[in-house]
């Protein structure tokens, strides 16, 4: 899937530096499956003079990611589509072209239930005619949905898919995701400006506020996990959530008090981040015009669509690795199956539940989406910031303590919830139109 | 259950905290503030008697907790609060009766519009009374002291748009000032002898046995020890709170405030203050001190006495009553058994709150009527408010054996009879046990028995039960409160180990038994019998010996007194000050000036052409060069910055070619 | 070693020095954000990841924000999209100011006898900036958290619309 | 002549420096004038790193600390600077720096 790399001592890397792997596998797991992905690298880079095999070794991450996502992404598409289909009681699409072969006339027509859906979206787009508006910024408008990908593609480096899977060990992992992602937000602003249309620049500002805004507690929902674990390195966070309390409790983040707050904060914001429904308002396609997408069309506009479900990917796999143990299998006796298919199963598990989201609640107003943030989301994660001291001062000492500080962390992170969640539950109610019947 | 020493600050704090509340609270936040003041003196209350548990485990010990305040020159500030058992029983009792006050108070003030502030200036009140009560400190005692103060300043003159209640305020809190700079005097005096404040320091403090000899060894003029003049001063003070003889006469003017103001402060406990302070530094008084004392408190106890014989106020009578009250309890500090000085405090900070808060009850039934002669025949409207005040009343008249007032009485008149140095004292208390019987009776039956003589005490109904659950509490308390004095010697024992208990004499009980009887019985036979027909009728007393009624009715004159003796000589005084200072003192510096104005004019020719020109000159350039360098200021940011940009240039030019070493 | 630095050099100034002569405001600001990335990038070739992630957050992220949005918030004005009637003097003189500082700071750098490079570059774990800001620097921490705090509350309030103010505004 | 990394980065950091100092020097806009000075600032922090990277320091992380903490004071800057931008233009209906001028002597 992607490059091994880990420094001989992690204080020591320069970019992109790769590390031979041959002695990393006698300290991994030996099972085949488990190093297959790795030796396939070798295999391939190995063909090449050692000077040059970082470079080979970078090439063969980027390959594997754009591979790897880009298929997932086409079928995610499909899967959202269908189960939205499904959810609201309708098929969903299943009529994807049925290729004849003229060349194999036996076969004769074959049936793809829908599965051919992404590839005929795919052509499709590539064909579209691409219009640029006249007194379009023609640089910027190609610039947007470019920037926006690279940067979105730029956030999934960092994210250990397996054990020995990451493309770019960092010691400060975490803090360039974030920096990554937050860079996003000039490709937004680059797509409503060049338009030259008034409602995307509108929308393309309330787009950012919404980003802005959610960034804040995004940022603030990880940094426990970095107290607790003492690494923004993505690896090392894994690791820390390695083994088993009583021998089947795993130790992931999402299982303290803290934890699940902070996973619960995070997710939401996750969404809000990655525009999705309940906060797809900046290209809320039903009621608003499709925001800074207005004049974007064919490939460029699957570029967006594509950065959006690569930063969904990206979001969902940072929540995995902060909170849901990474690529750590939830039972010892589970350990058997590859650790990368842990990890996919997990992603997957999140991103449908994003999907379930979509198709399940109502979209907020953007004057509650961000009253939302400020008011409610902000303050619940800085609480959870104080809980997470409590709860390592608290870990320290004597096993009453550690028994209490439980219901302690649970009681400092669930009270203001309440009480926060009463205080502004009105404001989130239906708006009462006093001249409508 | 108990509350260790170094928690002890938490009692004051937490009505200091409710205060705070109360201050912050918006102006119709009755509720959150009262519900503050209660609870925290109900909080308060439980603690308090972890407090007395604590103390009753080791009686004997005075258990401290002392810090540094702050570095003072050479030595250190040290304050620090004590818990021993009469600090205990005071804790218990101040939060207990507080408790109750500040639950009546809420039906009592609930139609007043600043009730909010009412509440917040109880609990500050409470928490400086409790801050005096645990202090270790003369100086932390002193800070708590004049806080109480400020409190009853306040709460005097809460209805201050009434210009009486503004003045009551005024002199309540000048003439306990005139006694307060008595007890600043003494403290000074005390620190400059002893180096230290506290009382109570491992040996070192200034009531312990060292410090105390020391003291007793130094003379001052006159043969005096020296203890003796700061155990008076420090009396000054405790005559100033307690409404002693001379200073008494702000404490019936201090019913001007709301009742439970009068029911907690003005009768349970800031007043008893000084009873406590001087039971506090009881180690330090000598013989010669106790003297002055015990004669302040015996007269101060007959005068009360008197003068509420023919008073019409209902408060007024129960607030001379209480300057009468606290006249014993200093009568028995002065014969030497503080014990039963601090007994009577306790018994009659229920009692009186007791008496009251059925005053509060009985005036707010019958719109702020005050006069008993307006009054009458509540007795069968108010069958609660009756039925406690008049457990209330016997418990003050000292009706034998079931009430607690009989017993803390017995124990002080007790004593006077013990002490060696003069009977007078014991015999002027047996007067005042006649009249106290004799004018309780009297406002039972002018308040509540005959018929009603105006259409207010006609319509009068029974109080709200917010006020009268506080008045069966504390009748119950009243009555029970006689079970400290039950196994007699122990609260001797408790309080005072070193003491030596006596055994009661039966013939002293008979006799002031006799006594209350013929108080009682005459009271009723002037004012019982035959009752009052209208409220203009006169009285029967006053019939017989009309002088001596007016003369006790003005007070014995003590206001006109002292307007024509302390005022007219301040008056002189300022007169003499002023003619000195117009005639003489301006004499002088408008001859000063004079010759100065002599100086100026030599001194003008030589200045206008000297050094005027001179200034001229140079303010003159200063101007020009100023509109000189203001025209740099050009407003142009990017010249200012093209400015820094060559200095830069030039600094590194001259530092690379000149500096370089 | 060498090559990505001066890569990274000559785009950097390059970048810079475009957005600071174009007109079109929008292109200038984004070039400039470029030019920070630059930064980082320098920052990330020398070993400071932690600086250089910071820089991109603080400045990609959100100074670049502001930027944008105060560009577009003041936009209207006829007097900005004219060009300055002293524009080409006041060029000169920024050219020359310029020149002058650039000679002076590249003399002082080819005059200075610089220190011999160490041979190892200076480690600076996360974790070791992380126990100095909370450590040894921790004073400074939080000044730097109380500025912070009181500049962004500083803009608020320079930057709000005051109700009163607004009439004596619109004269 | 060779030029060390460490001179490199200096003369990297020195025409940055400059071109922030030529654009805030030319250009009548403030926003750009402040993107300027902001940029001066980021060249500075260059120095900081440079230094560290190349010279010997006394604690491991000085000129990394240096660096974070002027990135957080330029962020203020930025803010209250830009803020203060809009009231220019509120006031003056332009946000031309030659004419925020109400104050010259």
């Amino acid at each position: 899937m992607s490059v091994v790399v880990v420094a001989t001592s992690a204080s020591e890397w320069t970019a992109l530096r790769v590390v031979d792997s041959l002695a990393l596998v006698a300290t991994a797991t030996d099972r085949f499956l488990e190093c297959a992905p790795v030796m396939l690298r070798d295999a391939v880079t190995g063909l090449l003079p050692d000077p040059w095999r970082w470079i080979a070794n970078g090439l063969f991450a980027i390959v594997a990611i754009f591979a790897v996502f880009g298929l997932l992404f086409a079928f995610l598409t499909l899967a959202e589509r269908k189960i939205l289909g499904r959810v609201q009681n309708r098929p969903g699409p299943n009529r994807a072209p049925t290729p004849t072969f003229p060349f194999a006339k036996f076969l004769g027509k074959i049936r793809t239930y829908g599965l051919a859906q992404p590839f005929a979206d795919g052509v499709k787009a590539l064909t579209k005619e691409d219009i640029v508006p006249d007194g379009a910024d023609k640089v910027l408008h190609f610039l947007a949905p470019v920037a926006l990908l690279a940067f979105a593609t730029l956030t999934l480096v960092v994210i250990p898919f397996g054990r020995n899977l990451v493309a770019l060990q960092l010691d400060a992992a975490v803090l360039y995701f974030f920096a990554a992602g937050a860079a996003t937000e000039l490709a937004v602003f680059m797509a409503g400006w060049a338009s030259r249309n008034k409602y995307s620049l509108l929308a393309a500002m309330r787009a950012l506020a919404q980003l802005i805004s959610y960034e804040l507690p995004l940022l603030l929902s990880w940094v426990p996990v970095v107290m607790i674990a003492g690494s923004l390195s993505t690896v090392a966070i894994v690791e820390a959530q390695a083994g088993w309390k009583f021998g089947f409790i795993p130790h992931w983040h999402v299982l303290t008090p803290w934890g699940f707050a902070g996973f619960v904060i995070f997710m939401v914001a996750a969404l809000a981040e990655s525009n999705r429904s309940p906060f797809d308002l900046p290209e809320a396609e039903s009621e608003l015009i499709a925001g800074h997408l207005t004049e974007y069309s064919g490939f460029k506009y699957a570029f967006f669509f594509m950065a959006e479900y690569f930063g969904m990917c990206a979001l969902s796999g940072m929540a995995v690795t902060l909170f849901l143990g990474g690529w750590r299998a939830p039972l010892p006796f589970l350990e058997f199956i590859p650790s990368y298919a842990w990890f996919g199963a997990k992603l997957l598990a999140l991103i449908l539940g994003f999907m379930w989201i979509r198709a399940t609640f109502p979209r907020l107003r953007i004057d509650q989406l961000t009253r939302f943030s400020w008011k409610f989301l902000v303050p619940l994660a800085l609480i959870n910031l104080g809980n997470t001291v409590v709860w390592a001062l608290m870990s320290g000492g004597s096993p009453a303590l550690a028994l209490a500080r439980w219901p302690v962390c649970a009681a400092i992170i669930v009270v203001p919830f309440v009480w926060l969640g009463r205080a502004q539950s009105a404001s989130y109610a239906p708006r009462t139109y006093r001249y409508a019947a | 259950m108990s509350l260790p020493v170094q928690y002890v600050w938490l009692i004051p704090l937490l009505p200091l905290l409710a205060a705070g509340i109360g201050a912050v609270t918006p102006r119709g936040g009755v509720k959150i503030a009262s519900a503050a003041a209660i609870g925290a003196m109900v909080l308060g209350f439980f603690l308090s008697c972890g407090a007395l548990a604590t103390a009753l485990a080791h009686p004997a010990a005075h258990a401290t907790a002392n810090f540094a305040w702050f570095d003072l020159g050479a030595g250190t500030l040290r304050l620090g609060w004590v818990l021993d058992p009469i600090a205990a029983f005071m804790l218990v009792m101040v939060t207990f009766v507080g408790a109750l006050i500040f639950i009546f108070s809420t039906g009592y003030m609930h139609e007043d519009e600043r009730a909010k502030q009412f509440f917040c200036f109880l609990s500050l009140f409470a928490s400086a009374m409790l801050g005096v009560v645990i202090a270790n400190s003369l100086l932390l005692l002193f800070i708590c002291w004049e806080l109480v103060g400020l409190a009853s300043y306040l709460l005097i003159g809460f209805w201050f748009h009434k210009p009486e209640a503004a003045a009551a305020a005024k002199k309540a809190f000048i003439t306990t000032r005139i006694g307060d700079l008595g007890l600043l005097l003494g403290m000074l005096w005390l620190y400059d002898s002893t180096g230290s404040l506290l009382f109570y320091d491992g040996g070192h403090g200034v009531l312990e046995p060292t410090a105390v000899a020391n003291l007793n060894a130094q003379l001052v003029f006159g043969g005096l020890a020296l203890s003796t003049v700061i155990g008076l001063l420090i009396f000054c003070g405790a005559v100033g709170k307690s409404g002693q003889f001379p200073l008494h006469v702000w404490l019936p003017d201090a019913m001007e405030g709301p009742t439970p103001v009068s029911a907690l402060i003005h009768a349970a406990t800031m007043v008893a203050a000084g009873v406590f302070l001087m039971a506090r530094v009881y180690p330090l008084l000598t013989p010669d001190a106790l003297k002055v004392i015990a004669f302040t408190g015996a007269i101060t106890a007959l005068m009360g006495a008197l003068i509420a014989v023919a008073q019409n106020d209902i408060k007024r009578i129960l607030a001379f009553s209480t300057v009468s009250q606290l006249g014993y309890m200093m009568l028995a500090i002065g014969v030497g058994s503080w014990v039963a000085a601090i007994f009577h405090l306790l018994t009659h900070a229920f009692f009186k709150a007791l008496l009251f808060l059925g005053a509060g009850s009985v005036i707010h039934a019958a719109h702020h009527e005050q006069d008993i002669r307006s009054l009458g025949g509540l007795r069968g409207p108010m069958k609660v408010t009756f039925a406690t005040f008049a457990i209330g009343m016997m418990a003050l008249a000292g009706v034998p054996f079931l009430f607690s007032g009989f017993w803390s009485k017995e124990a002080i008149l007790h004593a006077a009879h013990g002490w060696e140095v003069s009977h007078l004292p014991f015999y002027m208390g047996l007067t005042a046990v006649v009249l106290t019987a004799f004018y309780m009776t009297r406002l039972m039956a002018e308040t509540f028995f005959g018929k009603a003589r105006t259409h207010a005490s006609e319509h009068a109904h029974e109080s709200p039960a917010s006020m009268t659950i506080p008045l069966v509490i504390l009748a119950v308390c009243a009555v029970a409160l006689s079970l400290l004095a039950w196994p007699s010697p122990w609260l001797q024992h408790i309080l005072d180990p070193k003491a030596h208990a006596e055994g009661g004499g039966a013939g002293l009980m008979v006799l002031s038994i006799v006594l209350v009887a013929i108080g009682i019985g005459s009271g009723w036979a002037i004012y019982g019998r035959t009752t009052r027909e209208k409220a203009t009728s006169a009285d029967p007393l006053a019939a017989r010996v009309p002088g001596v009624i007016a003369f006790l009715g003005a007070r014995m004159k003590f206001d006109e007194l002292y307007a024509a003796t302390v005022f007219q000589l301040n008056a002189a005084l300022a007169t003499a000050a002023d003619l000195l200072d117009r005639y003489v003192w301006d004499a002088a510096v408008r001859l000063l000036a004079q010759i100065g104005i002599f100086a100026g004019l030599v001194n003008r020719e030589t200045d206008e052409d000297g050094l005027n020109g001179g200034f001229d000159a140079t303010s003159e350039s200063l101007r020009d060069t100023g509109k000189a360098y203001s025209r740099a200021q050009t407003g142009d940011a990017h010249g200012y910055l093209r400015t820094v940009a060559i200095g830069f240039v030039l600094l590194v030019l001259i530092v690379m070619l000149g500096g370089r070493r | 070693m060498i090559l990505p630095l001066v890569i990274i050099a000559l785009l950097t100034i390059a970048v810079a020095a475009i957005a600071m002569t174009l007109r079109n405001l929008i292109h200038s600001a984004l070039l400039l954000i470029g030019s920070w990335a630059g930064i980082a990038a320098f920052y990330f070739w020398a070993g400071a990841e932690f600086a250089a992630f910071a820089q991109v957050l603080v400045y990609v992220g959100a100074v670049s924000m502001v930027v944008l949005f105060a560009v577009l918030l003041t936009r209207r004005s006829r007097a900005d999209l004219e060009v300055a009637p002293d524009a080409i003097g006041r060029g000169l003189g920024a050219m020359l100011a310029g020149g002058a500082v650039l000679g002076v700071l590249f003399g002082a750098v080819f005059a200075t006898r610089l220190d011999v490079a160490p041979t190892a570059a200076p480690t600076a774990s996360v974790r070791a900036i992380g126990q100095q800001l909370m450590g040894a620097h921790a004073a400074s921490l939080l000044v730097v958290g109380v500025i912070l705090t009181v500049a962004l509350l500083g803009a608020v309030v320079i930057a709000s619309t005051d109700r009163e103010g607004g009439k004596e505004d619109a004269r | 002549m060779s030029l060390s990394p460490l001179q490199l980065c200096l003369l990297f950091s020195s025409a940055l420096f400059c071109v922030g100092l030529v654009g805030a020097l030319s250009r009548s806009n403030t926003i750009l004038v402040l993107l300027g000075v902001e940029l001066m600032l980021n060249a500075a922090n260059l120095n900081f790193i440079a230094f560290w990277r190349f010279s010997p320091s006394p604690s491991p992380a000085t000129g990394v600390m240096f660096v974070i903490f002027s990135i957080a004071v330029a962020a203020a800057e930025a803010a209250v600077g830009l803020a203060l931008v809009i009231a220019i233009y509120r006031h003056q209906k332009n946000i031309r720096l030659q004419e925020a001028n109400r104050l010259k002597g």
